[in-house]
């Protein structure tokens, strides 16, 4: 039904999807957690940073995490040292989904974890959780409904992502070349709308099935 | 028009009053139009996207000009030049280390005019899996002066364009199909105003400009097909 | 032993307690608003005192002075809040094992089963909260804080939704957390008769202080305590001695002041003494030691003083200790009562209501 | 009148209620997880019956056959939930104003000044709920229910975590609206003191069924209804007249069954009838009309049945109607009673407490 | 400080930027209650098409706003009748920048709905209030944070809206250029970097401004 190629690029596309959740899922938490219930100097500033990506057009942000990431870059020596190439890799198309989709996984998380109501926290406390336990079995069990949102909204943003990735990891075929990669490419040839149009037909399989998946979890969630 | 021609056309809309420029890139504009873009004059980069409204009958056949001309060069960070030379024996691949930056030759014209060059040096299957396809040129310029790539194929306008690299070597016109920026006026448009605004792309004012901006000008050779 | 003292504000509400826990079980009595449940959050570590110190068996649990607030979950005090604050995503079963789970099992001093057969939670286990009852709710919450086996337990009126059997059943079960297991409590109720179940120790809250600590019966004098105690109707309460018990029958015999009373059976051995209340209603006056009536008990005695209060008739009579009777002023007329006139009081064996024992260790 | 007929099964919980009330207040009592909130949610329109049919004031609510299903809020129908649910994002003042504002100005029966000075809540006004205290919250939830004005008042335990005093002064004001305003009440508690101040209509519920339906009194002999009553110590229910009043004294004379008694004082006319209660406790026997006592009342009457009650002996005295009377065996033994026999049942004024009154227009 | 040309474009990706949160605000109000506590036949599909804009490549978005939108379009002459351009105009951008941003405004309101305890809204039916009352008042005004995170996303997406605008609405100076579109701009043009840094402070300060009003209403919504 699909040619090799496109099976790699889908596979490719499914694993930085992937990765790209979880990457962000472990920082969102944390973040999420000390904006919602933490007050701290310069919290205003770092709620901005984790809002640029947003605002910044992906192709921007793709040039900054390749002045930031990149071999010349600001911390390229230190991914030197772990041996660790992101530029025209496919974990920098892991890295550059993941820092565009961070902020909408982030207001998700973070929604989720203001809605749980602080007492119940306090009533573990007493029950002898420390507070970490407390976060784990409590917070953020309560807050699921906003951790799997935001992993929805992080897993389809990868897999339409296309501006941060294509910058800061090119488009290298059955490296980095994911399917809106594809689809770009594809666009940009005046014979490629046929090839587009398969494209697109399997990422919205891939985003309903994760939809799915995600309503199926939230509604076990919430069953009481 | 095209966005590499964005800066140029801008400064020429100085010297035109009322010529309002969307810039976006070729296959942008041109799916545009197809689709009823209330458009003037189309200024593609490449040939391919005009054939594209052409053989949809979107513009005026017998406006479409050839206006501008283009040329490839290799370039590479600017403290770390290496010399190139354009003949088969030329072990280009030992040249340089790291990932050769063009445009993504599966859509980028610039992309696909290197690959034509590195493909009859015989080059092309030493470098094919080191290159850093990227989404336009731009992008690869960025990723020469970033040093992500230690050498990177782009055009003489873009390069100049830059002080963090340096031009190493001008591809000779010979290894690829011709670089051409052609325009035409898009169907139905074809009035005294938007003859008037594509005569003035050939005059006298507009060729110093696009000269300034690196590109070569081709005069009022009209293209048949 | 537990000892407060902490001070808080709290909006316009400024919370001001000293004081000192020395029993098994203190009651914490006051108006709504008094700042009762401020107080037990405080204890429990939940609101940070503005000043203040706070020990509980001679460990430091706070201390502003010395910059100590040990976090809650380190201080092993059991909770059982006033709204049930059940998790909600955790069924019956769960809740009640969450914070006993986090126990070494030989720390554990219930069995689950025990507290569910108690409880009678039995068939709620699987159930999540939001499909259970109000008063279901508040049985799992009272479990969940048992479980933790505390070594304090505080209890925000844990059975105001509970009807009367329960009740019956689980108070038994707090004496004996309170005796046998040894764990004191600080017991939240508007309830007079829950209370003195419990405990005649009485903390009394009004505007966030104290204004009266001690024994139930020794602060009833004053003007905030009074209304309890006339709801209860324990207007007298008498020290008595167990002489003699009789189960079959049920009845005790025991001595007040030199004098033979039958109360009520209870299980004690002869020997130990208790309180035991009297309601000024329940007495009736009488002239001679009477012949042919029901009445057991008749303690002989001399009128010390004639009250009015409130349009009621306060006859208060020594007996070794004074009591109070109520009758009408017809009675008083008619039977030309006069201080200073020998009278005897009558009280049935089944007026008599036993109250805490005076010999149990309370001390810890 | 409500009139309620409604199956619905809530997971393995059957609710099957059919029930008329026609009286000015129906208590609904019955252990926790009865359905008592499932039977106010149905009638408030918030649980769909999967069958039956609900009507008020001749009315339909609800009818499965004619798939009428009014929705709550055309219901007029007031509700104090179980928990409070206050809006938490509204002040007190707007909670309270929040169905009041959706009236009419003409339909509004209450004023706001007077209902907040009535639950004390005049310097909460501006607080969130937030910052609110269980019994604060309370009252506000009942606050904002009352300003509905509603033709149906459904009370889930409203008072549990009101202190004694406060309850003093709310119930006399639900009185007031089930008289002066005409409101009738469907009231859930487990206190009977409560329920009894209110009416004397109890429904009371296990198992999502109907057990016992009708006066408290009369359905008292049930199994399930006898612990209550125990509770309360209210084993006799007299119907009485009034004979005369004297306020200053504080005592009504009332005439019960052709004997002379004095009760304490009650402000009503002449002729007028009521319920008292006497507890099986506060009955004294003698073999004859006393003197030198000071108990004013003496039932004369003969022993109709002598019974072992869980120990306790009690001695059924029929007096027109039959009192049940306390005592230990050791006092029928001594005073040798038997079946048949004359006997005097002795009741101080203080002991008898006044229930409802009988000729209160309580059918709507 | 800033050029004509720079006021333009950021007055203009203002406008684009509010009446994008006005014009998504309304459906994605009903749509998220819809979803939150209404089962209906298709419920799957029309959450997965509300999730497509996130999925697909901005510039395909773009594409099939132009096939359904343009002139020669779908809604093509329908659209004619109200004499209403989309394509090629600032209300084009406005469109292209509410339908990326869509299912992160949805998402937001939906999880602010679904965290209100329903028990709330049945007190409120009980005090008087009919459903519509009920949902205005207590519902959505319980949900406000949620709507909020969700206009400050769609706020923030759509200043960095760059794909799916400059393909339905091109990017005409003075007429449909926004920030990200003259970023674009701008890094093709030799001496443009600076001002492309200059746009890019702007939309940073403009959404951190965003921020700061989104933090400081939900402190006084939750202010209790
Ligand atoms: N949604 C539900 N699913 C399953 N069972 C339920 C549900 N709601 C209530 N129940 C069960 O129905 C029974 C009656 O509940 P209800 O709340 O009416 O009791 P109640 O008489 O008000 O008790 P309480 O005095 O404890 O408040 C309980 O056993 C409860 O567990
Ligand atoms: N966060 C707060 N901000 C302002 N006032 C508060 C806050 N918390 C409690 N209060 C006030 O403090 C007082 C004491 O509250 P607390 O909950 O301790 O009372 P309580 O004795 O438990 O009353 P109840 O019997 O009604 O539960 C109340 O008047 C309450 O309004
Ligand atoms: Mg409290
Ligand atoms: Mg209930």
């Amino acid at each position: 039904m699909f040619s090799a190629e496109e099976v790699q690029v889908l596979l490719l596309s499914l694993r930085v999807a992937f990765c790209c959740v979880l990457l962000s899922l472990l920082p969102a938490v944390l973040l999420g957690w000390l904006l919602a219930r933490r007050e701290f100097p310069l919290k205003i500033a770092l709620d901005g940073l984790c809002h640029l990506p947003l605002v910044l057009p992906p192709v921007v942000t793709g040039y900054l995490l390749l002045l930031l990431f990149g071999r010349r870059g600001l911390f390229g020596p230190v991914l030197a040292v772990f041996d660790l190439q992101l530029a025209f890799d496919w974990k920098g198309a892991v890295l550059a989904s993941a820092v565009v989709g961070f902020p909408l996984m982030l207001r998700s998380v973070r929604l989720g974890i203001e809605s749980v109501d602080p007492r119940l926290e306090r009533v573990a406390r007493t029950l002898g959780a420390g507070p970490v336990r407390t976060f784990l079995t409590v917070t953020l069990r309560l807050a699921a409904p906003g951790l799997l949102v935001g992993s929805l909204l992080s897993f389809a943003r990868s897999l339409g992502e296309f501006g941060a990735t294509i910058t800061f990891a090119a488009n290298i075929a059955g490296q980095t070349r994911t399917i809106p990669s594809a689809i770009y490419t594809y666009l940009n040839q005046p014979d490629g709308e046929s090839r587009v149009v398969g494209l697109i037909v399997i990422s919205v399989a891939l985003s309903l099935l994760a939809l799915v998946a995600s309503e199926w979890s939230a509604r076990r969630l919430r069953s009481t | 028009a095209a966005a590499s021609l964005s800066s140029a056309l801008s400064e020429l809309a100085t010297h035109y009053k009322g010529m309002h420029l969307s810039v976006a890139s070729s296959s942008t504009l041109a799916k545009q139009i197809a689709a009823g873009a209330p458009a003037d004059i189309y200024f593609s980069a490449n040939a391919e996207w005009m054939n594209y409204l052409q053989t949809r009958q979107h513009i005026e056949q017998d406006t479409r000009v050839d206006l501008l001309g283009n040329a490839l060069v290799v370039i590479a960070p600017r403290k770390e030049p290496f010399a190139v030379r354009w003949a088969r024996d030329f072990d280009f691949a030992s040249a340089f280390a790291g990932r050769l930056a063009l445009g993504d030759p599966d859509h980028v014209p610039a992309g696909q005019y290197a690959r034509q060059t590195l493909g009859k040096l015989g080059w092309w299957s030493a470098l094919k899996n080191r290159i850093a396809p990227a989404p336009d040129v731009r992008a690869a310029l960025v990723y020469v002066e970033r040093g992500e790539c230690a050498a990177g194929l782009v055009y003489a306008t873009d390069a100049a364009q830059s002080d963090r690299v340096v031009t190493l070597a001008t591809v000779p016109d010979s290894l690829h199909r011709p670089i051409v920026y052609p325009a035409a006026i898009v169907k139905g448009r074809a009035n005294a105003q938007t003859r008037n605004l594509l005569a003035f792309f050939s005059s006298e004012t507009a060729t110093v400009i696009f000269r300034k901006h690196g590109f070569t000008f081709l005069g009022d050779q009209r293209v048949q097909r | 032993m537990l000892r407060l003292r902490a001070q808080r504000q709290l909006g316009p509400f400024a919370l001001d307690i000293d004081i000192e826990c020395r029993h098994a079980v203190t009651a914490i009595y006051g108006p709504s608003g008094a700042g009762k449940t401020s107080l037990l959050n405080v204890v429990a570590g939940l609101v940070q005192p503005d000043a203040g110190e706070i020990s509980l068996d001679g460990q430091t649990l706070f201390s502003s002075a010395q910059h100590i607030d040990l976090p809650p979950e380190h201080r092993r005090i059991g909770y059982v809040f006033q709204d049930d604050l059940l998790f909600p995503h955790l069924s019956t079963k769960e809740n009640l094992c969450y914070g006993r789970n986090l126990l070494p099992a030989a720390a554990r001093r219930f069995a689950l089963d025990q507290i569910v057969d108690l409880l009678e939670i039995g068939p709620l286990l699987k159930r999540r909260p939001g499909h259970l009852s109000g008063g279901e709710r508040q049985r799992v919450a009272l479990g969940r804080a048992l479980l933790t086996s505390p070594r304090l337990l505080l209890m925000d009126e844990p059975l105001t939704s509970l009807d009367q059997g329960l009740k019956n059943r689980i108070i038994p079960y707090l004496c004996h957390v309170r005796d046998a297991l040894q764990i004191p409590i600080l017991y939240v109720s508007h309830s007079v008769a829950e209370i003195l179940e419990l405990t005649s120790q009485v903390v009394v809250l009004d505007r966030g202080q104290v204004i009266a600590h001690g024994d139930f019966f020794t602060i009833a004098a004053h003007p905030q305590v009074l209304p309890l105690v006339e709801e209860h109707g324990f207007e007298n309460v008498l020290d008595v001695e167990i002489a003699a018990t009789d189960a079959e029958r049920g009845v005790c015999e025991v001595l007040c002041h030199g004098q033979q009373l039958k109360i009520p059976y209870c299980d004690q051995p002869v020997g130990s003494r208790l309180f035991i209340g009297i309601r000024a209603d329940d007495i009736v006056l009488a002239r001679q030691r009477p012949t042919g009536l029901s009445v057991r008990n008749a303690l002989q005695g001399t009128i010390s003083a004639i009250a009015d209060v409130g349009g009621k008739q306060l006859i208060y009579v020594d007996v070794g200790r004074r009591l109070a009777a109520k009758t009408t002023s017809e009675a008083i007329e008619e039977m030309q009562l006069g201080i200073g006139d020998p009278i005897y009081c009558l009280v049935k064996t089944h007026s008599i209501r036993l109250g805490p024992q005076l010999n149990r260790p309370e001390k810890r």
